[in-house]
């Protein structure tokens, strides 16, 4: 049986993958931020040894344009893409898939009532990628772990609620449980926290919001859930909006969660953040 | 910020919508095709025809003319998709978000915790 | 508020469309089905006067590949056009869309956690034309009725199961009714009944199980939806399979319906059908 | 009725299910490149290499030359898109019909209730 063994948070911010790439760790205005994931790093390098990581991501106008939007799209493939945000590829290797997974859970999550867009093609943007290098180390040809990516549409209202996005979360545990082979499922939530890159209130962050966020999204998931986008967006910012897909990893933990790392750090125009979780 | 997409009523914003996305679909479907190299060079030849045959109306047009980022988000640009426009013609993210806040780039930066993280 | 006027089932067959393009009606193989319609197309006409048309159907390999297959998609546009299946476009005229319709059957089915793909642009074939013009008189460049095209996925399975196309169905009638404006709205439910265009069983038949299937969507469609694919592909062939479609029509009606007009005719290798019903 | 697709067990009948649809996803992908009436010349002009450039493998490849619809369905083609590639090499329904039957052409139309309704 399969068995989720991390739940992780994680901002996607375009700019932390132009810093990794140019080996910025030590830089003082990004130093902060990779000392902040390195002991979740560690942490599931050396105790959780994942063997599939499912990430929740959104796409920003790479792969999927306004022509035909999903709702919910669950890649299905045997490795995906990097894919070109229009500034090159980034030096990352392409993802192995782990398509019997991907297979069993659109099975699973269809004959649950979730209405999937299934592609057997996908590149991966920024919303993606950000979190990866961050979490896994990798060699220049491969990763650690297989990957399963799971794409919410954020970016046009209207989106599925926060509590579609949570019970999403509680269908996927059900299905990675029902999962024959012994596999073990890190499932990452990407996207946030506040930020907006929208109109007259460009730039504004909540830290305030976000520090209560990270608390109550792991003593209070169903009362995030609750929120409307309307709220969310008004606390969080426009694009802060995209805190939703942290619900989906949360419903796929257990009702109690205990708190491996939390990491926070507002540089610019995006509050970023790690938060690692696992069952009790 | 007193504008905003008064079905939302957040104030400085425009929630992308339905409604918005489909008011600047020919917006964001001109800026989308400039994800190739062609395609960005056949609009930085001809800006005039390149927004003709994406069929932008003339409010729009004006506003690419203006490089008028918070006009054109208003007239349901999205952001994920102008920024490939910006690119073309030279804007960054950070230049869109000063002149969006109606403020000069120096001053925007101001604003930021640790600006050296760009 | 808006208001369903008329739930429609109906088959769809390139072969129809042909023989209507080719002004078969008076050929002797085609007679009886050109007769089958005339009296739902007088109904419609004469006594629905439905402003707007949602109709249920599914692409086959024309619009969408398999490369991002959605479950189910709503079109969001100011207008359709014809797709070219590749042996030309059909001289029929592009079709108005009623697009604040569709705004609203996007919200209001999203907050009722359907997670549809939305499309803005969406060409249309047999799927959705062949019904079109054997239900509604058109002139050379305009129909008399406005569309909304709901996209199922039939051909790729995990399908959406008949139980989660029926429940559709019902929140398409809360949103249709919760629509402001004064609107008729008929619903059709195209495709089907029984036929097999795959593997050594193709050309496979079962005119009474479609003869059941027209007294039960009417008088029991909740034990129609409860079917697994499996059964309705072993009786009414693997292609049979999209009557799924009309449960979507049969949920946005009343519990109770009546029949308007039935007709069936099974000439080649699809059970053809027309069954008109209405509200009690 | 021999062969059939083994996790639905129903005979004469590969469903398309997801398994089916990877393994097929190379025919349906190079099928549905052939909407377009410059790849339909290419193809015509050099089928191996079209089917090659479309990472068909061998057992796909020979399904194709020899123009075995069953094959090519139990290899993961599927209909709605192998269509176009059946209308490329001149073979239409009913012909793919019989010969997944294992009938002529006449024998099949012969099992058909209204065979002018076509
Ligand atoms: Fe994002
Ligand atoms: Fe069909």
């Amino acid at each position: 049986m399969a068995t989720v063994v991390a739940g992780i948070g994680s901002s996607h911010v375009p700019s932390i993958g132009r810093a990794y790439d140019q080996k910025k760790q030590n830089d003082p205005a990004w130093k902060p931020l990779f000392d902040g994931y390195e002991p979740v790093k560690r942490w599931l390098a050396e105790e959780v040894k994942a063997d599939v990581v499912i990430l929740v991501y959104n796409d920003h106008g790479t792969e999927f344009f306004l022509d035909r939007y999903p709702t919910f799209a669950l890649g299905v493939a045997d490795s995906y893409r990097v894919a070109d945000e229009g500034y090159g590829r980034r030096p990352l290797p392409d993802f192995p898939g782990h398509a019997d997974l991907s297979v069993h859970l659109a099975n699973q999550l269809l004959a649950d009532e979730f209405d999937l867009t299934l592609c057997q093609e996908m590149e991966l943007d920024h919303g993606f990628l950000t979190a990866m290098p961050l979490l896994w180390s990798h060699d220049d040809d491969d990763w650690p772990v297989k990957v399963v990516p799971l794409l919410v549409n954020v970016i046009q209202h209207p989106l599925p609620s926060g509590k579609r996005c949570y019970k999403l979360g509680q269908a996927l545990r059900r299905a990675i449980e029902s999962f024959p082979e012994d596999l073990r499922v890190a499932v990452v939530g990407t996207g946030g926290l506040s930020h907006q890159l929208n109109g007259e209130r460009f730039g504004f962050i909540n830290e305030e919001w976000d520090r209560q966020w990270l608390r109550d999204i792991q003593d209070k998931p169903e009362a995030l859930a609750e929120l409307s986008h309307q709220e969310v967006m008004t606390a969080a910012g426009a694009e802060g909006g995209e805190v939703i897909m942290w619900l989906v990893m949360r419903g796929a933990l257990t009702p109690q969660v205990r708190e491996v790392h939390q990491f926070y750090y507002a540089p610019m125009t995006t509050g970023i953040s790690v938060l690692a979780l696992e069952n009790t | 910020m007193s504008e905003q997409n008064d079905r939302w009523g957040i104030p400085g914003t425009y929630v992308f919508d339905l409604q918005l996305s489909r008011r600047g679909y020919a917006i964001n479907r001109m800026c989308n095709s400039l994800k190739l190299e062609e395609n960005r060079a056949a609009f930085v030849a001809d800006e005039e025809a390149y927004m003709s045959r994406y069929g932008l109306d003339d409010e729009q047009k004006q506003a690419v003319r203006e490089r008028d980022w918070l006009r054109l988000t208003q007239l349901g640009g999205n952001l994920f998709f102008f920024l490939k426009l910006a690119a073309t013609v030279g804007h960054g993210l950070y230049q869109i978000g000063a002149q969006m806040r109606g403020e000069s780039y120096e001053t925007f930066m101001k604003t930021r915790q640790v600006p050296g993280a760009v």
